[in-house]
């Protein structure tokens, strides 16, 4: 089974940002979604840092440790953008006036519950940043995930055994062999990738599955 | 290309419907988007709940649309002015509904629905009749009412300059409701005296980014009407 | 006796109003004490419609009505003053950083409690603007006021008839005869004006006095 | 006349209080008041409770605090960091208090507390661990979390320039937690890279009006640190 590199699941989740959009990119690997967005559409980046209209990263000479991105990597600032506080910018996300949010997780349940702050594991320090507001706030939330762990469990669960970040607010889930949608009805897979069977993509991941794949 | 402008105050409000929720900015005359209320009165739809901080006096704007029997209800902390009749003739007619709202809980209660939030506690209205039949809790030693989120299906507001995205900058007092009703509408459609450059606008000093507004307008205000 | 104007009120208030502070004036009567503010004194005017650094009348030629005051009459900023939205503005109010509002009153009961919006006559309009957020927000609440109606009715009282503003927030009450301050213990004289006797004052107001009139 | 101006962070911190709560902005390096934070680990109070985004990294700044055990109490929404070691050795000596909260619900708390409100409904954290314990409610079919307002007796904070009276500007980014911590704190100490003339900030660019502001500190920030 070929499965997609991160960057062609940043290609991916770029294709399906149209025009215009408000979009959050969480911290890690859906920070690479930017390096992918279509030439020919203008959409504009947010950054819970207070920021709109965020650009590429700077050459090294211009690095601004002011204008850096939820990362704490130096971008730049396109024209049109602009600066606001922290009440503000999550207004922006709470307030429902970022149109896409894409997400890392740990786990998603098949109902779109989402689970990517903590692992829960004795010891560890918990951290969650704006993860939760930005589930809950997002008008739709794309998570972006290899589909298996590295020890080979699905991270498409029925229902998540790590905390949760938010309760069904996953609408979309990338992941390196299938795309999914989800709702209060389950897990709809709408693309796949490699080659895989539905049959054998259930068998994977243990949970009910249903084709919206084009025909 | 994301594209904000529109030609006219008319294109701007072509899908106002009947039964919409709007708010209008403004505080005496600074900050009325005078143009886009007249042109809310020629495009026809009725049966409107308008948010404002007064209820519309003298013959033109929220008044005309008073006259014409076209609000169901008004939202607002200072309906009663020099020139108010329209508003008080409906109202004693019981032909519109007022819910008067002190100036300081409608402003929290747009930034709430703007900021996402279920509900709010505000000290304002404790003990009062504007506060009756509200729930109440005692916090921290001090009494609050329960006041819930203003959202709205338009707001019409007023900047000093915008851009096509959608920035926007004031001018003076008249900013006062435009930033945080453009947050609580779901369409926000702006006039401005110039529209500029992307770009142009500095980002320090833009006030509304144009995340919070669908549609920018320019419109060449009138000689500024005598505030009543 | 000899009652004072309603500027000799306006300039005794302003006697009380401290370097540095940030006051809030009431529309009517109120606004005189901008008139009366010492010159050795930096105050700073914050208006509710979102203005702070509010300065005197302009020229006429100067008018610019995106530049008014609460009570719609055009106003000047001075050099540090700022602009923010209504949000901002009664933020301040609300959060109790505005030091001393001043305001006009129908009625104020001895434990502070303020009746300034509304007459609650039958077939009145209603209205309310910042009233209550003052009320409820500034650290210190001044009412100005005659002690006397023109029929002769204390508005000094027990508790207030008409629809209340706030609950016990008046903190000083400036009349024409004298100078009361407020609290949970009842009503202090603490000046009076035009020969009165403490008796003669009970008398007039008909509610309980305690004096703390300079010995 | 009114000057909020200080010669020096010692003397601005003068009065910091053992058992003082005491607001840091900053995220990343962007908004940190170093200078400030410097001043107050050499001023000595402790039994401190700290509200920032982080919990401290590296060896200076709120780590410093930590490794001197001087903090009773972190309220953060990510206290983990690259180098946050003085923290978790406290914490899991169990001699720091954390205070986990989402970013938005510490930034809405803290401006619960500036507003004067005594509660808010808010849907982050709902279902989740942040929110056990806690009130919960539906409102218009959707579930909400009761979060109180967060204040504090100091807030330190940086602008990029400031006056006499408090007013303050800031710098791209680094705006973050500035102006709503400003407005939630007793004392609110600012420093900042430049100091001007009344009048010369522009009146519609203030970002912070300086009413919510005490004192202000000239320090020229040392070459930006390298964000952890």
């Amino acid at each position: 089974m070929q499965r997609m590199t991160r960057e062609q699941m940043a290609a991916r989740v770029a294709q399906d940002i149209p025009e215009g959009a408000y979009v959050n990119l969480g911290i890690g690997v859906p920070t690479l979604v930017a390096n992918f967005l279509p030439a020919d559409r203008e959409i504009v980046l947010q950054s819970e840092n207070g920021i709109l209209g965020m650009g590429p990263a700077p050459a090294e000479a211009e690095t601004d440790w002011d204008l850096i991105n939820a990362g704490k990597q130096p971008v730049t600032l396109l024209a049109g953008g602009a600066f606001f506080h922290h009440g503000d910018s999550f207004a922006m996300m709470r307030g429902s006036h970022i149109d896409i949010c894409v997400l890392g997780a740990f786990q998603v349940s098949v109902t779109g519950d989402l689970a990517n702050w903590h692992t829960g594991a004795p010891g560890a320090i918990p951290a969650v940043g704006g993860a939760m507001d930005l589930a809950v706030g997002a008008k739709q939330v794309f998570v972006m995930m290899d589909l298996m762990t590295k020890t080979g469990e699905s991270k498409l669960v029925p229902i998540c055994s790590y905390p949760l970040t938010g309760i069904g607010c996953v609408t979309r889930l990338y992941t390196d062999v299938a795309i999914f949608e989800l709702g209060p009805q389950g897990a709809d897979v709408i693309e796949m990738h490699g080659g895989l069977s539905l049959a054998e993509l259930e068998a994977m991941t243990g949970v009910p599955l249903r084709s919206r794949l084009p025909a | 290309m994301i594209d904000k402008r529109y030609e006219s105050a008319r294109e701007a409000l072509h899908d106002v419907f009947d039964g919409a929720s709007i708010m209008i900015s403004g505080f005496g005359d600074a900050g009325v988007p005078h143009e886009l209320v007249d042109a809310l009165v020629d495009q026809g739809a009725t049966d409107l709940t308008v948010i404002s901080n007064n209820a519309g006096g003298g013959e033109i704007g929220i008044a005309a649309l008073m006259k014409m029997k076209r609000v169901r209800k008004v939202i607002c902390s200072f309906p009663r002015m020099a020139a108010s009749h329209h508003f008080e003739e409906r109202y004693r007619a019981g032909e519109v509904e007022l819910e008067l709202v002190p100036q300081g809980n409608l402003a929290c209660r747009i930034q709430a629905a703007g900021a996402g939030l279920g509900a709010v506690f505000t000290p304002t209205g404790y003990g009062t009749l504007l506060s009756e039949g509200k729930e109440t809790r005692e916090i921290d030693g001090r009494m609050y009412v329960l006041e819930y989120p203003i959202k709205a299906d338009f707001a019409l507001i007023k900047g000093l300059a915008g851009d096509r995205w959608g920035n926007l900058i004031y001018r003076k007092a008249a900013r006062n409701f435009g930033p945080i009703m453009a947050m609580a509408a779901a369409t926000t459609i702006a006039q401005v005296s110039d529209i500029v450059e992307l770009g142009h606008l500095d980002p320090e000093a833009i006030v509304t980014p144009g995340i919070f507004v669908k549609r920018v307008v320019r419109l060449t205000p009138a000689a500024s009407a005598i505030s009543a």
